[in-house]
């Protein structure tokens, strides 16, 4: 058989974003199957090689030497995070070898400074509050006042400018408060939130702080009209918080119940490969395949080609029309809204038959 | 009462006593000499169990060589360690009730008034930190804390040491009141005068052996104790 | 500021307090009796928390039986690495045991990302619902963690400042040697007290996972305050480890409604630096004779 | 001029008034004995002396220098030496690194620096000189102790219970050993073993709860009624 | 062999096996064995700089990473303001310096563990602060506004591990060693004896921090952008503390063998065993705690010595 063409990824394995790893592997394991089984590209096979990071920067950095180095990769596949992803970009803008960014969600690390080996996969974080606000103008007439809850991060202080002034031109009052990465007390926020007077709380942060938010306010017997968090739609949130979802909103990258053809032909082969449903990260890492894929279909191995390609050209993915602007980022899809009904999350707003339930139930 | 034998201690490559022993009887009073570095310590610290050692100890006919510190203290051995050891971030009456430690709590009552009547100093002293008493005043607690439990035999080192002249003459007639009591006694000290004069038996060490021996009167004359450690 | 907005931020301290309260009491007393930075005390929580979230998810236990789990765990557990481990380095330079217990604190975070995952655990059983008092509100699953603090506070205040045993203890913290001659048993102590402060880490674990979630760092952050409450309040000192835990708590709750937690974080630690200047020894620690 | 003067020095700890109203001259090239019971504030006045506490009221002069003020490091360079009643030693270094860490830098301080090896002889430390200091028992150390500070080229060496833990024998060897520094040094010595340190002794102090009670030559204190009563006892006497 | 000369000889040691290393890049040796020469190199710089004062007077010091992180921050700021290299550098390094009086003015008055505490939360203190700093971009963080060739950090990493680690030679068999040491066994006698504990210990703890602060300035050059949690994570200062030890706390080639072997073990068991590489590098830390009171240079200095029949002291105490 024809030398393999390597594709190389340095994943959390181990760590804190350790949970995502699996998913994200197996995304990338089902696409270089599927492009094996039709042949390869150019009659050559593909190949993923992956290496634990253990969600730090330091390591993947030496990893992403290593792929380039050692394994000789013809692309790079995005790992977890923001900072990682940053550590990477460093070391291929250097070596000039193309990164597929996959959850690197925060696109401030394109705006610092100019990345032009390193594409942005994942929606961009700045768009976190599109959805709710949506939501908000559709549904909420009575709604005045929003407090919004942010982490002292980038990503979440990126959404929280977009959505502030995206609400104040819908003419509502906001107030937002932030966090300290790390905390787990939020009873303060609440109080604030709660002498506001908050009809409505949009939270920005991650998912932990996130579900401790959920809890105290829970606690502290506050009920706001309309609720959301940006990771809701996981699965994990049923598990945190009980019966209490109800009603919650939330964000999502992609969605197994997407209603594509695309979507369940993905969903129907991850099934029967890995006998679980695909998470948005599997998504997302199937879709860099398809980005590497096409740009490899029309390039070769021909690195400097590939960039360009990348650079210039919309790609149909599973998670939407693949394209970003000049710096880099991924501007082609944005977020589809969620909620909590029943036992599910459900997709709702735009483009979507299911209805939103109006206003949230109030917690017992 | 107390028998020793074959005791060895070394630290790392250097042998500090080197398989010798000794004898107290049953209400005897029996001191240990030698110069500095000759093991005195060391033998002490292994009698009570608080070092690393080779030999046999027996303590009035029972086999203590396995046992820990503790297990050796609540036997009945008093320690009065060289220098002082008190625990220097607890009060006066604190170190005193950690030496009763293994009593009731009657008589740990007792034992302070028996303290505080043997140093009145320790009683003015009572609640202040041990680490800001005088030198002798360290000292007398602790002797005091080891005669809290009323041990059967007490080991002393160097008891004088540090102690104003009038209160090592006191010490002294403490020590000979307990010991007409009944307690045992083997002592270490330098001041080779004061111990000769009441003990009844004196062992001399020397590089980690037990290299003389005889009545303490004996001794007090022998030419080689009196050259080495009378002068 | 509202009186019933005050009292509502003042609750709030207290619920952090009494946590920090116990995770601080577990070093205070380590560090009290062996001189050991314990760095492997964030791990004995997050076991304490991992383990309740296995007695509820996977026996459907009620979250509060994990609070005996939890001592009884860490008790054992606490028992084994004393005596396994930490007593072979007890008679050695201050830096050897720090560094066994930050070569624990790796070896348990590394077992526990194995064993869990990065990603946060958690359960929504046991307590929900509130105390409405006049206006402020403190829900049960909080109160119970306050109650459990208090209770286990004042047992391990009784029991090292008023117990024999705590005067042994105390004892064999200032001079093992000593203490051994007499009549304490300085093995069986050390043992004891280590076991008892991994035991009240593993309760306080269980207490966060109440109220919290678990992930396999969660100890960190609270064993990071934890430390800050002890020097505070004097190192080794059990008492104004507990004083000094309310304060923090107080001190985080108001200035982080009044400016941000951020700002309430800083303002603790240049509060600490001001304390060691105008008092290296902490709020009630004494000063060794120099 | 007295090489040390100290005046009206009052030390209190929280309630314990250690040393009261005490008026202390050391003249030059003098050995002075400074006795007392347990406690009654002979450490603390070497404390002051040396700087590692200060007094609560008075002021210490060395040299005609107001130094009370000047921190103990700066007391040791300036010439002040004191070995400590319970011994101090850097465990860890060398018998001959613990005299090398007193050394003052040659820029610090003009004179030539002291003789270690002549000083390691003059305590008998000769053999241990590359051992650690650890492994030195008690009167050993007491030994390096003394020859530590003298390791600085002190002009004043304070001496707190040199013969203590010493056999009768290696006091006298240690006496000796002072006797022979006290040509060029001025010193101070507490110690309790009077009957053999007042005798070389010039002059003498006797201090009791915390003032001096009595100051004399060695002849008179020992016949002294008050000195007797609080500290020798009559058999002593 | 003396001890002026055991010096000269690790000195010339040293400079060979840096001279070797720095040449690497020329030599046609792959980027990835580099970037782990380099790695390596980091973390003995950074060891070294800890084992200076913490191996040395025994304050153990848990700031190192947040002392690298302010000479990275200061450098990265200079560089972006169009100051010249070298001067970047000496930036991050006065930066580091000044940052240690700053800490060496309040805590280095404590002993023993409450120092170390201080030091512990001056690194979270730091993280905030900068947080909170619009000048040093926040949250954000900082990007390098230029990106030079990896051949200068990795030079510049080089030779700063073998000067650190002949400075560390030097100084442990000097005078002022000894009296380094004297402060670390007995703090109180060594003032009686007219050494100026906190002049020195501030000094030695200020030269530990601009070492620090430089190890951060060069790999700020090398990763080229900063973020506030990744540049001042507690991980950094804990390797400080963790090469030493592996090696050797207190002597100049414990940090050289901790770091070779830091890396060379991280690099294995990642492939080895992912999932469960740090329990076993926790494992390793502990095994080398527990049976090797001295590190691994020390057992190899018994051992040797063991063979010669002679015996060697453990070194510290
Ligand atoms: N911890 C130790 N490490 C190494 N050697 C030691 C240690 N303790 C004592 N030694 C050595 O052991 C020998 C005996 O010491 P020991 O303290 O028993 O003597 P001693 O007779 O009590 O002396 P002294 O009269 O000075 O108290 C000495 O040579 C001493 O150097
Ligand atoms: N830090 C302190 N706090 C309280 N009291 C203290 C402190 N330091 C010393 N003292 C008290 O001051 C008195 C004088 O102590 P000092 O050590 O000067 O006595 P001394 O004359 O040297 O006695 P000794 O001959 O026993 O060594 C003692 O009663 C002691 O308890
Ligand atoms: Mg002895
Ligand atoms: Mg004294």
């Amino acid at each position: 058989a024809a030398d393999p063409i390597r594709l190389g990824a340095s994943l959390s394995v181990t760590g804190r974003f350790s949970d995502a790893a699996k998913y994200l592997q197996e995304g990338y394991q089902l696409w270089a199957d599927e492009v094996n089984q039709r042949g390869g590209i150019g009659g050559q096979p593909v190949q993923v090689i992956t290496y634990d990071d253990e969600s730090k920067p330091d390591s993947g950095r030496i990893l992403a030497e290593r792929l380039i180095d050692r394994d000789g990769v013809t692309v790079l596949l995005g790992p977890y995070s923001s900072p990682i992803t940053d550590a990477i970009a460093t070391a291929a803008e250097r070596a000039q070898v193309p990164v597929i960014g996959t959850i690197a969600s925060d696109s401030s690390i394109w705006e610092r400074r100019k990345l032009r080996w390193t594409f942005q996969a994942f929606p961009t974080s700045d768009y976190d509050h599109e959805g709710f606000l949506r939501l908000l103008g559709e549904k909420g007439k009575a709604i005045k006042k929003v407090a919004i809850v942010y982490e002292e991060a980038p990503f979440s202080i990126r959404a929280k400018d977009w959505a502030l002034a995206k609400a104040k031109e819908m003419g509502l009052t906001v107030e937002a408060y932030g966090y300290n990465p790390g905390a787990q007390d939020f009873r303060s926020i609440v109080e604030r939130i709660v002498a506001f007077g908050a009809e409505a709380v949009a939270m920005g942060g991650y998912y932990q702080p996130s579900v401790a938010l959920t809890r105290q306010m829970i606690e502290r017997g506050y009920n706001p009209q309309a609720y959301f968090f940006i990771q809701a739609a996981d699965g994990v949130t049923r598990e945190a918080l009980g019966q209490q979802t109800e009603g919650i909103l939330g964000r999502s990258a992609w969605e197994p119940t997407l209603e594509t053809p695309a979507a369940r032909a993905f969903a129907d082969a991850y099934r029967a490969k890995f006998g679980r449903l695909p998470s948005y990260h599997s998504a997302t890492a199937y879709a860099a395949g398809q980005v590497a894929e096409a740009a490899m279909k029309a390039k070769g191995t021909d690195r400097a080609a590939i960039r360009d390609y990348i650079a210039t050209t919309a790609i149909p993915t599973v998670m939407g029309t693949f394209k970003v602007n000049a710096k880099g980022q991924q501007e082609g899809y944005h977020y589809i809204a969620t909620q909590w009904q029943g036992d599910t999350a459900r997709i709702v707003g735009e483009g979507s038959a299911n209805a939103v339930i109006w206003p949230k139930p109030a917690w017992k | 009462m107390l028998r020793v034998a074959d005791i060895r201690v070394s630290y790392g490559q250097a042998i500090a006593v080197a398989g010798t022993g000794l004898h107290v009887p049953q209400g005897g009073w029996v001191a240990l000499l030698g110069a500095n570095g000759a093991g005195k310590t060391s033998l002490a610290r292994a009698i009570v169990g608080l070092v690393r050692h080779q030999g046999r100890t027996t303590l009035a006919g029972e086999d203590i060589s396995a046992l820990p510190a503790w297990e050796r203290q609540r036997r009945g051995i008093g320690y009065v360690p060289e220098g002082r050891q008190v625990f220097p971030r607890m009060t006066v009456e604190e170190n005193l009730r950690v030496g009763a430690y293994t009593c009731p709590d009657a008589e740990v009552r007792r034992g302070l008034d028996m303290a505080f009547a043997l140093f009145p100093r320790l009683a003015e002293r009572r609640a202040q930190l041990a680490a800001t008493l005088s030198g002798g005043e360290q000292q007398m607690l602790a002797l005091a804390r080891a005669l809290m439990t009323q041990p059967k035999l007490l080991l002393v080192d160097e008891i004088s040491w540090g102690l104003m002249p009038i209160l090592v003459t006191q010490v002294f007639a403490r020590l000979e009141e307990l010991h007409r009591g009944g307690l045992t006694i083997l002592q270490i000290e330098q001041n080779a005068r004061e111990v000769l004069r009441r003990a009844q038996h004196a062992y001399v060490m020397a590089a980690g052996r037990i290299v003389l021996e005889g009545p303490a009167a004996d001794l007090a004359r022998d030419s080689r104790v009196v050259e080495s450690y009378i002068g | 500021m509202s009186l019933t907005l005050f009292f509502q931020l003042l609750a709030n301290g207290l619920v952090v307090g009494g946590l920090l309260g116990i995770v601080a009491l577990g070093l205070a007393l380590i560090f009290g009796v062996m001189r050991v930075v314990n760095f492997a005390h964030g791990e004995f929580i997050t076991l304490g928390a991992y383990a309740t979230y296995l007695l509820v998810t996977q026996l459907g236990a009620s979250p509060l039986f994990g609070i005996p789990l939890a001592l009884a765990l860490g008790g054992a557990i606490g028992w084994l690495i004393q005596a396994g481990v930490i007593a072979r380095v007890t008679e050695r330079p201050e830096l050897d045991m720090l560094m066994t217990t930050y070569a624990l604190s790796v070896v348990g975070l590394g077992a526990f990302a194995a064993g869990f995952g990065g990603d946060f655990r958690s359960y929504s059983a046991g307590p929900s619902g509130s105390l409405d008092l006049a206006g402020v509100v403190v829900g049960w699953r909080s109160l119970t963690v306050l109650l459990t603090c208090l209770v286990m506070g004042a047992a391990t205040l009784l029991l090292v400042q008023r117990a024999r045993v705590g005067l042994g203890l105390r004892a064999l913290a200032q001079n093992r040697d000593a203490a051994a001659s007499c009549g304490i048993n300085v093995i069986a102590s050390e043992r004891l007290a280590f076991s008892a402060a991994v035991a009240l880490a593993a309760a306080a674990g269980a207490l966060v996972s109440l109220i919290g979630t678990t992930t396999p760092t969660v100890g960190h952050g609270w064993v990071l305050d934890g430390f800050v409450v002890v020097m505070l309040g004097g190192l080794g000192s059990v008492a104004g480890a507990l004083v000094a835990a309310f304060g923090i708590g107080f001190v985080q709750s108001f200035a982080s409604y009044l400016l941000d937690d951020s700002w309430a974080r800083i303002i603790i630690y240049l509060l600490l630096y001001a304390a060691i200047l105008v008092r290296p020894h902490g709020l009630l620690g004494r000063q060794e004779h120099a | 001029m007295a090489l040390v003067e100290a005046r009206a020095i009052e030390k209190r700890f929280s309630g314990v008034v250690a040393v009261k109203d005490v008026d202390l001259l050391v003249a030059e090239g003098e050995l002075l004995g400074l006795f007392g019971p347990n406690g009654a504030g002979k450490t603390t006045m070497f404390n002051i002396i040396a700087g590692a506490v200060r007094p609560t009221a008075g002021a210490v002069r060395f040299r005609g220098v107001d130094i009370t003020a000047v921190p103990a490091f700066r007391r040791a360079r300036m010439g002040i030496g004191r070995t400590f009643q319970v011994v101090r030693p850097f465990r860890g270094l060398t018998v001959m690194e613990n005299l090398m860490a007193a050394v003052p830098s040659a820029a610090a301080r003009d004179g030539r620096p002291a003789d270690l090896a002549a000083l390691l002889r003059g305590v008998g430390l000769e053999k241990r000189a590359n051992d650690p200091a650890a492994a030195l028992t008690l009167g050993m150390l007491k030994r390096l102790e003394v020859a530590r500070a003298l390791a600085l080229s002190p002009q004043l060496l304070l001496l707190d219970e040199p013969l203590a833990g010493l056999s009768d024998r290696e006091c006298a060897d240690m006496l000796q050993f002072v006797a022979t520094v006290r040509r060029s040094i001025t010193i101070v010595m507490v110690e309790h073993n009077v009957h053999l340190a007042l005798p070389i002794c010039d002059r003498a102090v006797v201090m009791d709860a915390g003032s001096i009670i009595a100051e004399g030559t060695p002849g008179e204190i020992r016949k002294n009624p008050a000195v007797i009563r609080a500290y020798l006892g009559e058999d002593a006497a | 062999m003396s001890r002026a000369g055991s010096t000269a000889a690790l000195a010339a040691v040293t400079v060979a096996l840096g001279a070797v290393a720095a040449a690497l890049p020329w030599l046609g040796v792959s980027s990835y064995v580099r970037t782990l020469v380099y790695y390596a190199c980091y973390y003995m710089a950074l060891g070294q700089a800890w084992n200076l004062i913490s191996g040395m007077t025994g304050y153990v010091s848990f700031a190192h990473g947040a002392l690298a992180g302010i000479g990275a921050y200061a450098t990265v700021i200079a560089l972006n303001a169009q100051w010249p290299v070298a001067a970047g550098l000496a930036a991050g390094a006065a930066a580091a310096g000044l940052a240690s009086l700053v800490i060496g003015a309040t805590s280095l008055r404590l002993r023993g563990a409450a120092f170390t505490f201080a030091t512990l939360f001056f690194q979270e203190l730091v993280l905030l602060i900068v947080r909170k700093l619009p000048a040093a971009g926040g949250p954000g963080g900082l990007v390098l506004q230029e990106i030079y060739p990896t051949s200068l950090p990795y030079v510049l990493m080089v030779v700063l591990a073998a000067v650190a680690t002949i400075a560390v030679a030097a100084l442990r068999f000097s005078r002022t060693g000894v009296r380094v040491l004297a402060i670390k066994h007995d703090e109180t006698a060594a003032v009686a004896i007219g050494i100026d504990s906190t002049r020195l210990k501030v000094a030695i703890f200020c030269a530990s921090a601009a070492i620090a602060g430089l190890v951060g300035s060069i790999h700020a050059i090398f990763v080229g952008s900063l973020f506030p949690d990744v540049v001042f994570a507690v991980e950094i200062s804990l390797i400080a503390l963790a090469v030493p030890l592996i090696g050797g706390v207190g002597t100049a080639m414990g940090p050289v063998v901790g770091a070779l072997l830091y890396v060379g073990m991280r690099e294995v068991f990642q492939v080895v065993a992912p999932g469960l590489h740090l329990t076993i590098v926790g494992l390793l830390i502990l095994a080398v705690v527990l049976f090797m009171r001295d590190g691994i240079v020390g057992a190899a200095a018994r051992a040797w010595a063991t063979r010669r029949r002679t015996a060697v002291p453990a070194e510290g105490g």
